[in-house]
């Protein structure tokens, strides 16, 4: 039975993954970009998920890094005019570092304590790359030149696509192994975890760093999707959409910041585009109220929920065997 | 007997407040040592002062001939003092199991690389935790919890469970903060029965209690705290009729 | 020097508007571990309020102050039962995905049916000039209003059964629900009153700036990091940060650079957060 | 059986209906053609968007009211679709793709600069070709090296030289600057400095602040204020901007103002009243400049009857330019050839337009930058009034 249902899990996945390849030739470009850009901010997510899903660290710093890493990658490529395979680890290291460096302060403060000193840092790098021109390009912003490899729509989908499952391929890696469940340790009782010889400082930063690096990876995508960026990206407003993402999706889980990203994503272009005049009006009420509802009915997101009501419907099925077994 | 833990002029001070007033002891090792002491004695403070959760404003906490004071929780338990808490502290969504591998964690030694990587030391290292994990389950008599989530189990096995996270790690000291509070009085016996055995695998423990029939029973020696100062210290029997005693218990002990 | 002193009192003016809304926040956080993000946006309703009562209703201002906190008051109530109660027991983190949904609901709200900015008159359109100091007669609304204001919350709290029962909640809330204090009605309470101060602090500083949506999303930010810095859940740690952010940020624009401001006063707030990590005075964890 | 018949029937019907609705593609004969516009039409920005949109819609229903566009042997109407930008550049990115792949939209209006430049990124992209309409006053769009964008208003440097003679004029030779933050702001700050300076003047005084955030601006002036200025280099939206005239005058300011080009003196004077605008220098306020063109009055009037408010020259402007860009398409004979209507705008007069007949008098377009023409005006405020100079004709220059 265990069994079976690893094979079919894997069959399902796989199955996923063959859809999603084939999805280019299946839609209009534009919905290719969309999905491209939502694939860049699932990455974004799942990064925001390490350390807050399973370490329980709530950084809202993420929207900064994400514009760290893409900028770094714009500037190294078009500025500096390094190779584009050794400009997009380095924009991720890069973003790394300056993760340890947030980290090693800000780690050490608590919850919601943590929160805010990532969200001042968030503030002040949004500042700084709002009023030095220097740094953010100014009116015109920061050219992100692609290789020739990349100028097709198609070939983004898929260096994004393939970017996106190595990332949740790591991830599975971290989350089912040791390090995994100290992280969860961390997030479920750190006095404790300390007490059983958890070193929880180095373990949140270790978490801390590797998401840095990972959302870094997801704003040099972003970047090389869009071909130009400007300051906005380092917004804190990202900080709270990558958060929505994650609840509304499920924590902690691999699957809930796919399917939080993608879905809402889409939802938003989707409101936007749709033509009718109230809709595209509202469509940030008609947003704010899917999220209350969404997080008052279904408190471990979408995924959360789905796999609640999953098992409850198993184990009335079960039951109802049972019963004509009895009967 | 040589002293495994000893703790010297020990004092913590709160604001104004003194929570822990010089307090000297040793644990030899090997032995069951029983702290008791009416509520707000400073027992926990105490123990948070070994462990680490707590910097001591003055005094030293020496293990195994190293001076431990002040160092980090972590580094404590590495040292090999395990400790449990007095409001029973346990991964709680997290199935039994995997509070056990966590306890296990500060023995092994593979991290980020050999996580991705899937090296060698780490599936050595899985398969020893595994071995463990199962060992342990089978002493604390958790096998039938194995597979669920730590806060859902009676309050009598997560009891237990906490003593076995403890165990995970192989310490040489346990420091347990009533590890029968809050279990009903039938089922004390099975907790009770496990310290014992504990003992037996050659860990010393150290318990705080302050149901003091309970101790008679189990601890080799007894210290008493009042207000945060040792008042008296030695065998149960004899501890018990210190007038000292008698008078911060209001008699509870004589019956 | 007068300069400074100038500065200074600016500064302090800005700190009021700041304590005003940081103290309903930190009451909201201590009491009931909510990350009540919406609050700004509650204040922004506010300011829309008191143009409705004045401008349209042409209601005296000191008259309309009252009947805007007492609206205001009944919506925040709204908002706790409507949101809130049914997200009592989940995790802190889940409030304020809820809070961030609020606020895009109200923001876009007022957006859709008044799009434009709207001003309300000075009650008071004086300046006074002392000592090479000049200053708006509303400034010193605002600065005395603050000063009023948290006088009689401290006693609202330290006086009254109601004022006492909320404290008790805020430092023992299974205890408190023991003596028998119904938790729902101080959830409510504490929400009217946290409510009623925001619409009081925006009933003071509207006739100094004007009224748009998005007034409420820079300031709750502020907010929330005062709140933080001096301790979540402690009054005194709020209105101490609330006039240190004031001041900050004034000296910032006279003497660091008035683009940069926000980067020196936050950085600032991330130093006293690294030297003290749970605030200045020490709140809950 | 019949149930079935029922069925497919009602499903035939629907579709059938379904495709109709869908066919408003071509009613009685007539094509019509998508143009875009992406603009802040929520958010800080939303009154800016809002007054771009209502001069397209102006114009749009003026040409589909008279039955459309002939050209070649077939008539055109036209339809816009407004997506909102929040004057995000990723937004704006977004729009323009949608629009362009989706829509297939040949052309696409923008009016922020900082938007503008995701759209240039991706314009002159084979195959998805489009044209910019850049309703930007940042002089280096107007020498922006893009083959398919045209520019609307007069580049905001047609103004300093002015501005500063009348500064000067006054004997005003400190200059306190107190204009917006960001990259925009920026711009006019190192211009503003720059000729200030080398016109012989100084600034005393340093205290940007952003126009989009900041609620009250009390301790930026009163850092200005302590370096006693004769003139405040100020603006940003209008409302801010009277915000700060207003305190400043609170706190005893008795010199000028130089106002930058997006802050609009009328809408300002609304709010202040015209007392506290003394010595106050800027851009012309767009219902003085029927004084020059008549159908400016036609035109504010209109407005006013259809919105119930004052127009401004965002809605003035881009209505003229609509108007210019259907002659392009007439002298291109193509409504999606993009190259071929760029090129249009240069034939004939298409890019001429008469103040007899329009709100703003076009003299043309400056084929090489793409910079249509259009003479600016500054003024100031004396005793109550707005004293103009005469049009500036910077392409003369």
């Amino acid at each position: 039975m265990e069994k079976k249902a690893k094979y079919a899990k894997a069959a399902a996945l796989l199955a996923l993954l063959g859809i999603a390849a084939a999805l280019p030739w299946l839609l209009g470009k534009y919905q290719v970009r969309i999905l491209t850009l939502a694939m860049a901010w699932t990455i974004a997510t799942l990064s925001l998920n390490l350390i807050l899903g399973y370490a329980g660290q709530a950084s809202l710093a993420h929207g900064a890094f994400l514009g760290i890493g893409a900028y770094s990658f714009g500037i190294m490529v078009e500025r500096v005019g390094l190779n584009f395979w050794l400009s997009l680890p380095l924009a991720c290291l890069v973003t790394a570092l300056l993760g340890m460096l947030v980290g090693l302060p800000s780690l050490r403060a608590k919850g919601p304590y943590f929160a805010i000193v990532t969200l001042c840092f968030n503030v002040i790098i949004l500042k700084v790359f709002e009023n030095w021109n220097w740094l953010s390009g100014g009116i015109q912003g920061q050219v992100v030149p692609r290789p020739a490899f990349l100028v097709q729509r198609w070939a983004r989908y898929y260096f994004v696509l393939a970017f996106l499952v190595l990332t949740l391929v790591v991830m599975r890696l971290i989350v089912k192994s040791m390090l995994g469940v100290t992280l969860m340790s961390i997030r479920s009782n750190e006095d404790l975890a300390e007490a059983v010889g958890v070193n929880s400082f180095r373990n949140k930063l270790l978490a801390f760093v590797v998401s840095c690096f990972t959302v870094g990876l997801a704003g040099v995508l972003l970047a090389l999707e869009n071909g130009q960026l400007d300051f906005t990206i380092t917004n804190y407003l990202y900080s709270f959409y990558l958060l929505i993402y994650l609840l509304i999706g499920g924590v902690a889980t691999l699957s809930g910041p796919v399917v939080g990203t993608i879905g809402l994503y889409l939802l938003l272009d989707y409101m936007k585009n749709i033509g009718i005049k109230g809709v595209e009006e509202f469509r940030y009420f008609l947003f704010g109220l899917v999220l209350v509802l969404v997080i008052i009915f279904f408190p471990m997101g979408i995924v959360g929920g789905a796999r609640r009501i999953w098992e409850w419907a198993r184990g009335r099925l079960r039951r109802g065997e049972a019963q004509e077994v009895a009967g | 007997m040589t002293a495994l833990l000893q703790v010297q002029g020990l004092t913590r001070l709160f604001g104004g407040l003194v929570a822990v007033n010089k307090v000297d002891f040793e644990v030899p090792q090997g032995s069951i040592l029983g702290i008791i002491g009416p509520n707000g004695a400073g027992k926990s403070t105490l123990f948070n002062l070994i462990g680490g959760a707590l910097p001591p404003s003055e005094g030293r906490i020496v293990f195994a001939g190293k001076d431990i004071t002040g160092w980090r929780p972590y580094r404590v338990a590495r040292e090999g003092i395990a400790r449990t808490f007095q409001t029973t502290a346990l991964f709680e969504e997290l199935p039994v199991y995997i509070n056990l591998a966590i306890g296990r964690r500060m023995r092994t030694r593979s991290g980020f690389w050999d996580v991705l990587l899937r090296t060698p030391r780490m599936r050595r290292e899985r398969e020893e935790t595994t071995a463990k994990v199962l060992e342990v389950l089978e002493f604390t008599g958790l096998g039938k919890y194995a597979n669920e989530p730590a806060g859902s189990i009676p309050q009598e096995a997560q009891k237990r469970l906490a003593i076995a996270v403890a165990l995970m790690g192989e310490p040489r000291l346990m420091l347990l903060d009533e590890p029968t509070g809050g279990v009903g009085m039938g089922e004390t016996d099975e907790i009770i029965d496990l310290i014992g055995r504990v003992r037996d695998r050659g860990i010393t423990v150290c318990v705080i209690e302050h149901k003091m029939r309970m101790m008679m029973s189990l601890a080799d020696r007894m210290v008493v705290l009042n207000f945060g100062v040792k008042i008296a210290e030695g065998e149960p029997r004899q501890v018990c009729e210190d007038p000292a005693v008698i008078e911060a218990y209001l008699g509870e002990c004589i019956a | 020097m007068s300069f400074f002193l100038n500065q200074v009192i600016i500064g302090i003016q800005l700190g009021s508007q700041y304590v005003m809304v940081a103290l309903g926040l930190t009451l909201i956080f201590g009491i009931l571990d909510i990350s009540h993000f919406a609050h700004g946006h509650l204040y922004m309703i506010g300011a829309y309020l008191l143009y409705m009562v004045m401008v349209l209703g042409g209601v005296n201002y000191w008259l309309a102050l009252f009947i805007c906190m007492a609206a205001l008051a009944l919506v925040g109530m709204l908002v706790e039962r409507a949101v809130y109660r049914p997200l009592r027991g989940q995790p802190q983190i889940n409030t304020f995905i809820a809070a961030i949904g609020l606020i895009l609901m109200l923001e876009t709200l007022v957006r859709g049916i008044q799009p434009k900015a709207l001003s309300v008159p000075k009650p008071i359109d004086k300046t006074l000039s002392f000592g090479g100091i000049s200053m708006e007669v509303q400034r010193l609304i605002v600065i005395i209003g603050a000063i009023l204001l948290i006088t009689a919350l401290q006693l609202f709290i330290k006086r009254t059964r109601l004022g006492t029962a909320i404290e008790a909640v805020a430092q023992d809330r299974e205890g408190a629900s023991l003596v028998g204090i119904s938790v729902n009605r101080i959830s409510a309470l504490t929400f009217a009153v946290a409510t009623a101060l925001a619409a009081a602090a925006a009933v003071f500083m509207a006739p100094l700036a004007f009224i748009s949506p998005e007034m409420g999303g820079v300031l709750i930010l502020k907010a929330f990091v005062i709140v933080v810095i001096g301790g979540l859940g402690s009054i005194k740690g709020a209105i101490a940060g609330g006039y240190i952010l004031g001041l900050l940020e004034a000296l910032a624009i006279a003497y660091v650079s008035s683009a940069y401001k926000d980067v020196f006063a936050f950085a600032v707030l991330i130093v006293i957060l690294a030297v003290r990590p749970t605030g200045l005075f020490r709140g809950r964890d | 059986m019949r149930l079935k018949t029922a069925i497919i029937l009602t499903v035939a019907l629907t579709m059938a209906a379904l495709a109709f609705a869908g066919c408003g593609e071509k009613e009685s004969g007539k094509v019509t053609v998508r143009i875009g516009l992406t603009a802040p039409l929520s958010g800080i920005g939303a009154g800016y968007g809002q007054d771009i949109k209502a001069g397209l819609d102006m114009a749009i229903d003026e040409v589909n009211t008279k039955g459309g566009v002939t050209i070649g042997d077939t008539t055109y109407v036209f339809e816009l679709l407004a997506s909102d930008d929040e004057m995000v550049p990723e937004s704006s990115l977004s729009n323009a793709q949608n629009f362009v792949l989706e829509k297939d939209i040949k052309v696409i209006w923008d009016p922020t600069a900082n938007t503008i430049q995701s759209l240039m990124g991706i314009n002159q992209t084979a195959g998805e070709e489009f044209l910019i309409m850049a309703y930007t006053s940042v002089p280096l769009y107007a020498q922006a090296p893009n083959k398919y964008m045209v520019t609307l208003p007069p580049p905001f440097s047609v103004y300093v030289k002015e501005w500063i003679k009348m500064a000067m004029g006054k004997g005003w030779k400190k200059m306190g600057m107190l204009q917006t933050t960001g990259a925009y702001g920026d711009l006019w700050g190192k211009t503003m400095k720059e000729a200030w300076t080398k016109a012989g003047g100084t600034v005393v005084a340093e205290a940007p602040a952003s126009y989009y955030t900041e609620s009250d601006f009390t301790p930026y002036l009163t850092t200005v204020l302590a370096a006693n200025p004769d003139v405040i280099f100020c603006g940003g939206p209008s409302d801010p901007t009277a915000l700060v005239i207003e305190q400043a005058r609170s706190l005893g300011f008795k010199g000028g103002f130089i106002v930058i080009d997006q802050a609009k003196l009328d809408n300002i004077a609304d709010k202040t009243g015209m007392e506290k605008l003394e010595g106050c220098i800027g851009v012309l306020p767009v219902e003085q400049g029927a004084e020059n063109w008549p159908a400016m009055n036609d035109f504010a009037k209109k407005y006013q009857d259809e919105y119930g408010e004052r127009v401004t020259w965002e809605t003035a402007i881009c209505y003229t330019g609509f108007h210019i860009l259907v002659n392009a398409m007439k002298e291109a004979g193509s409504v999606d050839d993009v190259a071929a209507i760029r090129a249009g705008f240069a034939k004939g007069n298409a890019a001429v337009t008469s103040g007899e007949e329009f709100p703003v008098a076009f003299s043309g377009i400056n084929n090489d930058t793409g910079a249509l023409l259009m003479p600016g005006t500054a003024v100031m405020v004396e005793n109550g009034k707005f004293v103009g100079m005469d049009m500036i004709e910077w392409w003369k220059q």
